[in-house]
């Protein structure tokens, strides 16, 4: 892993030093299928995206690989687990290098396997196996869409090829604006069920069931994320037909809200992360669908950082306490774990988007150049989302870390192996969106031009400098309602919470029932429908097979009437086909 | 004063051959005192060799009608005698084995046996519809008797079963050839057809009576509904019995047919087709689907010939060689197939003890391997499943009947084969997917096992290679003098 | 190399066995399981050296030997190969040997078993290689009696009502197709002045409409059954539930390929016009059969059951590709003939295995194995995961290639197909998650894993998955210029704004 | 009206008269004299055919012969009764006068087709019997049919065996209580 | 002559008629054995009638043929009702259905 690692930046070294026109480089593989008039390569794409990605994806998944190597020290079968998130990675390489759209599909379907044999990786565990079937469907569903929209692809392209399918740099690929709209709908299908998305989200936050490291590489910074960098990827598509690109922007929106809410009300930590990722991709979405790509990308490199880190820590927190994970018997951690305590706000500190945090400078930053191109309503709801970003984290710091301990015995803090990894993603996640954001030559955005083209700010709303404010204020609110709400001193009344306001904790906790609501259509409607379909299989289709063999049957258990062993009726009968033969006869002549 | 005939005694040298022998044996029989009758068989199979031998020396003679037109020399009757031949050989060996553990002497059995088995090929070469009808009595006569030879209570009542109807059969088949005298005032098969070619003879009587003729003859190869008497005597009679008639007398009625429905009312072909296929048809469904039921191997058997008979009908339809060749190969098929069946049946069923319940045959894979391989062949080839005789047989009826235009009568077949596999291979399961369970009676000697093995090769053999015999019977197809 | 009668050898191959194992009664089991084993690889090993001298690229017959046979009837020993009927043979020899040493555990009347298993063998081949109508019949037809006694006497508990109903339902497609052949056979002699068989002869009959589209449902019947389309499919799942493993492995292998083969070989090349005329509405059996297939599935309790009407389910698919007339789709179609063959034979070893240590077919009696059989559970995982089509597996490559040729015809279909893929996901995730995973039942506790025998069996089946999943270009280059010759002649004269398209795309590809 | 007619229009009538009696008498030996009168009238129709020889041969033969056989059987069997009166087949009278009246009209239609209802025989039958019926009877047998009947002479020998086989059974022989059971 | 021969045709086929029916409606295998000659006898009559229409005298010459079959019939015929006679003592053809199905 740390090779790949080594290896990716090398690429990323040598592509820097080309000028920025050539950035793009496509290394021939092989060829893998070809069919009548489709034809399928195996070439890889080395491009400032691509190379982006797998420097997270490296980077982000070493880490998470020496972390796992202390949290899966007493794990039967190490080798396994390792096996597995090594094979991801591989698909998850070949996802963002693949210069053509069925690599990328394989890559895409490759860490959808992965992450179900993760997630069901304690398979003895009843609810991880379930999640794993669940994960592994429910983003089924999306692939689906997906290769409905390669398929239309083909059909208008003949090829997969992203050169043919996207144009190469500048030129646009002559297309009509409905086809267009079709295939950026479906791949949106895709991107959704992968990065868990409304209305294909509910996957992502049962998958906490599998180990940790695993939710922090896949389910936080790396799998996830496939579906922004395949929006990215494909930007060119959506922005023929707008529609799909404010289908984008809504989805986004619409997650980065909704996972912020039902993040509010998970008393499991892992759970509240899930959904934060949710609403974090949401804002990825949200840029993306208002043609911010690269503070998409932004975004989704420090977010990789900081949600490694939280969900790290919180497995820090696991592994100290027995899988203990519910805030309502935490608490008060700092003392026994002072690392993580820090560690995990580093974390909060960054998401919550204050300055100068990366947060600030990615989240913060979709929300200012929204406004400058004047798209309030984004604007407005987007602040919202980021003040309920603040809210959550926060009140996980506070349940947790602050306030008297609600455990008993000794949390014993992590390993120095596994503080490692995390002090070195806590300085990524703090520090990314400083580095990113001004460094002269780092700048992401400048670096990614030559794929995702330029940004040109608009200037309408108010001055930067007001947004900015704004925006730090919005975040401290976000924060101060967590303190009012959560702060040690009304400890009670917030466990308590749920007895007073049971509706609404329940809504809350159960994020809208959303899950519930497809767990009763696929048991009611499905399973009933299927069962009934299996009774008239066997009753009716197979029924009337048998039927037939019954009906011989019956006639032949006939014969003893007719054959009955007197000689007259036997008679009777040779007389009556004489008599018939005879009348046949008659007729004839 | 009467002018001698010309008396062409060599052209029927089989038949005279096969009484002989009977009258012979008839004698040795009345004087023999002694209860052992290996001379007998022995005897009777020199007979039929010899008659067999005959005929082979028959083969290259000019066709033409001996005897003042009443038989005939051509290689349709050569082929019927030595196919007759061979199965009454193995009847007399069957019955050999099958009454040496009566405790009475049987020896009459060879004798009527030879009596039957000349009817027959009298038969076969008969050119003459009054031969036609004394020849069927002959070997009538001779059947009711066999059929009753043991005088146990099922073998008389067959027997009175089988000759109350088979009297009433000849009165019809009686009636069908005064119509056709009636009609063309000649009841010779040439006579007929020129009279019916020609403008002379009515057409009307003689459709009338080419039916009544379908009727007698139809009653002796068992089609539905003339059949009725046939699970009834195929299940009373001895086996030894019930295995040469099942065989030889189809084999022998339906040459005959094929002279007088080809030949002589050629004319009427297209008058006749349609009923032909109805019989037929009828045959091949009621067949199959009572046999289902039968719970007796035997009486099973019995059903299936019924079947077996409306397949061969099928290739009636088209009065061509490809016609009459494919039904020949069809008869002989079934001879070998159907012969050998009842044979083993006889040794499972403990020869004159005559269990032929199914349940004798339950496991018998385990218990008695070859004679169940045997079986299982010999109904595999009667199911028409390849690579066995009966396929080949199938497939050629099947293709004469689509070549008269008669598809709808293949389609009915190729289904009732469904249901026939379904009952054949019911024994099959029997004796291979069941445990054995009851005492086993089987007689084990091994040399009728190696007798058997004989048909059981042909079967093999004629379905890989039916070239072998296919253009023999093609050249004894052609039917003009 | 090429003058050598390949064909034949191949067909004639597997019966070396049998004089050995009739010869000699005192030949002990073990030795007449080597026998049989053996044998096959000797088949298959003669099978390489076709595949050697096949000629790429080619689309017509290859290495076709013709002798007369039954002058008479017009019957000759007429085989030949092209780029599809080669993979059908190489996954049938392939795929017995393997189904032979997975059956070691066969204990009473192995001599039989063998000697019927090779028979089964020679004519399975013979029949995807025949190309005298009547010549495939016979093999046709002879397939059907060894593949009922090997249910029925080596199968489980309704045994023999499993195998009564196989024989009888396929028999009853199959008159049919006789009488659709004879008739075939009659039009020969009018029109062409010779009765025959010959396939190539026949394909000059001029047939009218009506004969035409008769015929072709008189075939269509004959190998539906053996696919089996909806909803003549009843007979698979009771013949693959009783029967024994490698009953099961060759039924869903091997045999159920003869019909959607003899759909590519007969119906397309005899009945050109009928079938354009047919395939929308077989298209819409087929599709029926995918997603009822997969939700019937869904809801058994007994995994073989559950595997045989997944059969169903990707057995429509194959149909699907083959009467969507595309090119890319018979691709599809025909290496999803060898793909199913692959990953649903594994599928029922790999459970034959674990059936041998449990005795229980029921989902509901398992549950936690995976803990103490990884290495059985992992194969089975293997299996299911190219069943439900993941890429770089080798189902992927036949469903993706047959769906995108169908959405290249008929969207809506192709849409509705699509779903099959989500379908059978579920159904196969679901029993697994039911039977191997979850908590341990301690009656299982002892399970022992895959033995080394086991493995080697497996082995040979995933590397293939493997090597068709990621280079599948060695089958598809061979098989390329056969589907494009049967499109071309379908498609020509109804060309459809979609195939344009497509050829446009072509054209632009880089 | 000659007088032909008038025997054909006499014994006609009586022939189906006693052949109906014949099937409906309940008495056996009844029967079996009602059938020798109906073979009278048969032999009276061969006189008006012209066939003097088969006049004799009927009534020596059928009415002599072979009647007395079967009466000699009914007697030694005792079984002159219907063993039980009506009929215990259901339905089995009523399909046989259906079938033998439908069986009837169709031979009628057949004959009237064939022969056609007013047409006589030709006249000059004495012609094709020189020196009588007899012996151009005789002629026409022995040279044409000689074949025939020497297979006839096969066939009575046939029924000599037959009857030797089945009379003549070395079984036990009827005992005094089986032919009371029989009564 | 003056009668019709088609009438000596029809008187025959009415007895042949009534000759089958005998056959079945009386269950004494005598009677039906007597039917059948009844119906034997009408074939007879058909044929001299034909033949004195074909100015000929195969047809005669065929009948005596059937006279003689017939005679060889009733002896074989009898011998077999005889030989059930012993084993069932009854000469009733409904009572010995011993093989039936």
């Amino acid at each position: 892993m740390a090779a790949s690692f080594v290896v990716a930046l090398g690429a990323l070294l040598q592509l820097l030093s080309l000028p920025a026109e050539e950035r793009t480089q496509i290394v021939a593989v092989a060829e893998w299928i070809r069919a009548g008039a489709a034809s399928v390569s195996l070439d890889l794409r080395v491009d400032p995206l691509s190379i982006t990605m797998t420097m997270v994806v490296t980077g982000v998944g070493s880490l998470i690989h020496l972390y796992a190597i202390g949290y899966m020290d007493h794990d039967p079968r190490p080798s396994r687990f390792f096996g597995y998130m090594n094979l991801f990675c591989a698909f998850m390489l070949a996802l963002v290098l693949a210069n053509d759209f069925l690599l990328l599909y394989l890559g895409w379907e490759g860490v959808g396997l992965c992450s179900y044999l993760l997630i069901g990786f304690w398979s003895d565990r009843p609810e991880a196996a379930r999640a794993a079937k669940k994960a592994f469907i429910t983003t089924r569903i999306g692939d689906v869409g997906l290769m409905l929209g390669l398929f239309v692809m083909f059909m208008h392209f003949g090829s997969f090829d992203f050169d043919t399918v996207l144009g190469r740099e500048g030129s646009l690929p002559e297309i009509a604006t409905g086809t267009a709209t079709a295939i950026s709908l479906l791949l949106l299908g895709g991107a959704v069920g992968k990065s868990a998305q409304l209305p294909l989200h509910v996957w992502l936050p049962d998958a906490m069931a599998g180990p940790t490291p695993v939710s922090a590489l896949i389910h936080a910074a790396t799998m996830v994320t496939a579906g922004v960098y395949l929006v990215v990827r494909a930007h060119v598509l959506f922005e023929i037909s707008e529609v799909a690109l404010s289908a984008v922007a809504v989805v986004g929106l619409a997650g980065a809200l909704y996972g912020g809410l039902a993040s509010i009300g998970q008393y499991d930590m892992k759970r509240a992360l899930a959904y934060s990722t949710m609403s974090q991709l949401g804002f990825m979405f949200l840029a993306a669908g208002l043609g911010f790509y690269p503070l998409a990308i932004s975004l989704l490199v420090a977010h990789a950082f900081y949600k490694a880190l939280l969900f790290l820590t919180s497995g820090n927190v696991m592994h100290g306490l027995h899988d203990e994970i519910d805030v309502r018997h935490l608490g008060g951690l700092r003392r026994d774990m002072p690392w993580t305590a820090a560690l995990f706000a580093a974390g909060a500190l960054s998401l919550s988007g204050l300055p100068p945090f990366s947060g600030f400078f990615t989240k913060d930053a979709i929300l200012e150049l929204a406004s400058h191109d004047g798209v309030v309503w984004a604007y407005v709801l987007g602040s919202l989302g980021a003040l309920i970003s603040a809210w959550y984290i926060a009140r996980l710091f506070f349940q947790a870390f602050m306030g008297e301990r609600r455990y008993e015995g000794h949390a014993h803090e992590a390993s120095s192996l596994m503080r490692a990894p995390l002090v070195v993603l806590a300085v990524g996640g703090l520090l990314a969106g400083i580095v990113l954001a001004f460094t002269p030559e780092g700048r992401l955005a400048t670096f990614l031009e030559p794929t995702l083209g330029h940004i040109e700010e608009g200037n309408a709303g108010p001055s930067t400098a007001t947004l900015i404010a704004i925006s730090v204020v919005v975040t401290l609110a976000g924060v101060g309602i967590a303190w009012r709400l959560y702060r040690p001193a009304n400890e009670e009344r917030w466990v308590s919470f749920p007895e007073r306001e049971p509706g609404m904790s329940a809504a809350l906790g159960n994020a809208f029932y959303i899950d519930a609501l497809y767990g009763w259509i696929v048991g009611a409607v499905g399973l009933r429908g299927a069962a009934g379909l299996a009774r008239f299989d066997r009753t009716v289709v197979d029924g009337a097979v048998n039927g037939v063999g019954r009906l011989a049957t019956w006639t032949a258990g006939l014969a003893p009437v007719w054959q009955s062993g007197k000689v007259r009726r036997y008679a009777l009968s040779f007389l009556a086909g004489g008599a018939a033969l005879l009348l046949y006869a008659a007729v004839r002549i | 004063m009467i002018d001698p005939p010309r008396v062409e005694l060599w052209a029927i040298l089989p038949v005279l051959i096969l009484f002989a022998g009977a009258l012979a044996s008839l004698l040795g029989a009345a004087f023999s005192r002694r209860a052992e009758q290996a001379p007998f068989v022995l005897f009777t199979l020199a007979v039929i060799t010899a008659a067999a031998a005959s005929a082979l020396w028959l083969w290259d003679r000019e066709p033409a009608t001996v005897l003042g037109g009443m038989a005939s020399v051509d290689r349709l009757a050569v082929i019927g005698t030595l196919v007759l031949c061979g199965i009454g050989a193995y009847g007399a060996y069957l019955g050999f084995h099958y009454f040496e553990h009566d405790e009475h002497r049987r020896n009459e059995f060879y004798a009527l046996l030879l009596f039957a088995l000349g009817g027959m090929a009298l038969l076969v070469a008969a050119a003459d519809l009054i031969v036609v009808f004394l020849a069927v009595e002959v070997l009538s006569l001779s059947l009711y008797v066999l059929t009753a030879l043991t005088f146990r209570r099922g073998p008389t009542e067959a027997a009175m079963k089988y000759f109350l109807l088979g009297a009433f059969a000849s009165a019809f088949l009686l009636y069908g050839v005064a119509m056709s005298y009636g009609a063309a005032a000649t009841t010779s098969i040439q006579g007929l057809a020129r009279a019916l070619a020609g403008t002379t003879g009515s057409q009307g009587l003689a459709l009338v009576g080419a039916l009544l003729l379908v009727v007698g003859l139809g009653f002796k190869v068992s089609l539905v509904p003339f059949h009725m008497w046939t699970p009834d005597v195929y299940q009373g009679a001895p086996s030894p019995v019930t295995a040469f008639m099942s065989a030889a007398t189809k084999v022998a009625v339906f040459v005959a047919m094929m002279r007088v429905l080809f030949v002589a009312f050629g004319a009427l072909q297209w008058d006749l087709a349609p009923a032909i296929a109805a019989l037929a048809a009828v045959s091949m469904v009621v067949g199959s689907v009572l046999a289902i039921a039968q719970r007796d191997v035997k009486r099973m058997l019995a059903y299936s010939s019924v079947s077996q008979a409306g397949f061969i009908l099928t290739a009636f339809v088209s009065p061509d060689r490809a016609g009459i060749a494919a039904s020949l190969f069809y008869l002989i098929s079934y001879s070998v197939a159907v012969v050998g069946a009842f044979g083993v049946v006889m040794l499972i069923s403990g020869g004159i003890r005559e269990q032929t319940g199914s349940d004798r045959f339950r496991g018998l894979a385990r218990r008695r391997p070859v004679l169940a391989a045997l079986l299982t062949l010999f109904l595999l080839s009667l199911a028409g499943i390849p690579p066995t005789a009966g396929f080949a047989a199938k497939v050629l009826v099947f293709g004469a009947a689509t070549n008269a235009g008669y598809w709808p009568l293949v389609l009915i077949g190729a289904l009732a084969t469904v249901v026939g596999a379904f009952f054949y291979l019911r024994v099959v399961a029997l004796m291979a997917m069941q445990e054995p369970e009851g005492d086993d009676v089987t007689d084990a000697s091994p040399l009728p096992q190696l007798v058997l093995a004989v048909p059981a090769l042909s079967v093999i053999v004629l379905g890989i290679v039916p070239g072998v015999i296919v253009p023999l019977l093609e050249e004894a197809g052609v039917l003009t003098w | 190399m090429g003058d050598m009668p390949w064909l034949t050898l191949v067909i004639v191959a597997p019966l070396v066995g049998l004089p050995v194992l009739a010869s000699r009664r005192s030949i002990s089991d073990e030795a007449a399981r080597w026998v049989g084993l053996a044998a096959t690889l000797v088949a298959f090993v003669v099978s390489l050296g076709m595949l050697g001298s096949f000629e790429t690229g080619e689309a017509g017959l290859q290495m076709v030997s013709k002798h007369p046979w039954v002058e008479s009837v017009g019957l000759s020993w007429f085989v030949g190969v092209d780029g599809f009927s080669i993979w059908l043979v190489m996954v049938t020899t392939f795929m017995f040997p393997i189904a032979i040493a997975a059956s070691w555990k066969v204990e009473h009347q192995v001599r039989r078993f063998m000697a019927i298993s090779l028979f089964l063998e020679t004519v399975i081949i013979g029949a995807f290689l025949a190309l005298d109508l009547l010549l495939f019949f016979l093999f046709f037809e002879a397939l059907l009696f060894p593949m009922y006694y090997i249910i029925g006497v080596w199968g489980s508990k309704r045994r023999v009502y499993a195998a009564t109903k196989f024989l009888l339902y396929t028999m009853f497609g199959s008159a049919f197709l006789l009488v659709g052949i004879l008739y075939l056979y009659v039009q020969a002699g009018d029109q062409l002045g010779r009765s025959t068989f010959d396939l190539t002869a026949l394909r000059q009959l001029q047939l009218s409409t009506g004969e035409g589209r008769w015929l072709f449902l008189a075939f269509f019947i004959g190998f539906a059954v053996k696919v089996p389309v909806w909803p003549l499919h009843t007979w698979l799942p009771d013949a693959h539930t009783e029967a024994p493993t490698k009953g099961s492995v060759v039924l869903a292998a091997i045999l159920l390929k003869t019909g959607p083969y003899g759909m590519l070989r007969f119906n397309l090349d005899l009945f050109p016009d009928a079938s354009r005329y047919f395939a929308d509405a077989i298209m819409v059996l087929a599709v029926i059969g995918i997603i009822y297939g997969a939700i019937v599935a869904m809801m058994q309790t007994d995994i073989k059951r559950l595997i045989a009407y997944s059969s169903v389910s990707h057995m429509g698919l194959i149909v699907l590709g083959i009467f969507a007339f595309s090119a890319e789709s018979m691709d599809g179609a025909v290496l999803q003939m060898v793909n199913h063959g692959l990953s649903t034979g594994m599928l029922f070893l790999v459970f034959g295995m674990l059936y041998e240590r449990t005795h229980t077919r029921e989902i509901a009696d398992l549950g936690g194995i995976v803990q103490v059989t990884p290495w059985l559970a992992g194969a089975y995982v293997v299996a299911m995961l190219s069943s439900i089509g993941l890429p770089g597996l080798n189902n992927f490559v036949g469903e993706f290639l047959v769906l995108l040729g169908t959405f290249s015809v008929d969207r809506v279909l192709a849409s509705i197909a699509i779903v099959g893929v989500i379908l059978s996901a579920i159904y196969m995730l679901w029993s697994y998650q039911r039977a191997f995973q979850g908590p341990l039942k301690e009656r299982w506790s002892s399970l022992p894993d895959l033995t080394w025998r086991e493995g080697a069996i497996v082995a040979p089946i995933v590397v293939a998955m493997l090597w068709i999943g990621l280079h599948p270009a060695p089958v598809l280059e061979r098989l390329r210029p056969t589907s494009e010759q049967v499109s071309q002649r379908l498609m020509d004269d109804t060309p459809t704004p979609d195939i344009e398209a497509i050829g446009a795309g072509a054209g632009g590809a880089p | 009206m000659p007088l032909d007619n008038v025997v054909f229009w006499v014994f006609a009538p009586l022939s189906v008269a006693t052949g109906l009696c014949m099937i409906m008498v309940r008495s056996a030996v009844h029967a079996a004299l009602f059938l020798v009168v109906n073979f009278f009238t048969i032999a009276v129709m061969y006189l008006l055919l012209d066939a003097p020889f088969l006049f004799a041969v009927q009534i020596i033969v059928y009415a002599g012969a072979i009647m007395v056989l079967f009466l000699f059987v009914i007697m030694l069997l005792g079984v002159d009764q219907a063993s039980a009166p009506g009929d215990r087949l259901v339905g089995q009278r009523m399909t046989a006068v259906i079938l033998g009246v439908a069986i009837v009209a169709e031979l009628a239609t057949a004959i009237r087709a064939g022969v056609g209802f007013a047409t006589r025989a030709p006249e000059g039958f004495d012609a094709v019997n020189p020196g009588g019926n007899p012996s151009a009877l005789a002629e026409v047998l022995f040279r044409d049919y000689f074949f025939p009947f020497e297979v006839t002479s096969i066939l009575l020998i046939v029924a000599a065996v037959a009857a030797m086989v089945l009379a003549l059974r070395r079984s036990k022989a009827l005992t005094q209580r089986e032919i009371e059971a029989a009564r | 002559m003056r009668t019709p021969i088609a009438y000596f045709l029809l008187l025959s086929a009415i007895l042949f008629a009534i000759g089958s029916a005998g056959v079945l409606v009386r269950p004494n295998a005598l009677r039906i054995f007597m039917g059948v000659e009844l119906q034997l006898n009408a074939v007879n009559l058909t044929l001299v009638a034909f033949s004195r229409m074909h100015l000929e005298l195969d047809g005669q010459i065929l009948a005596f043929f059937s006279m003689v079959v017939a005679a060889a019939e009733v002896v074989v015929g009898l011998a077999i009702i005889v030989a059930v006679f012993r084993r069932t003592s009854s000469t009733d053809v409904d009572r010995a259905s011993v093989l039936r199905g």
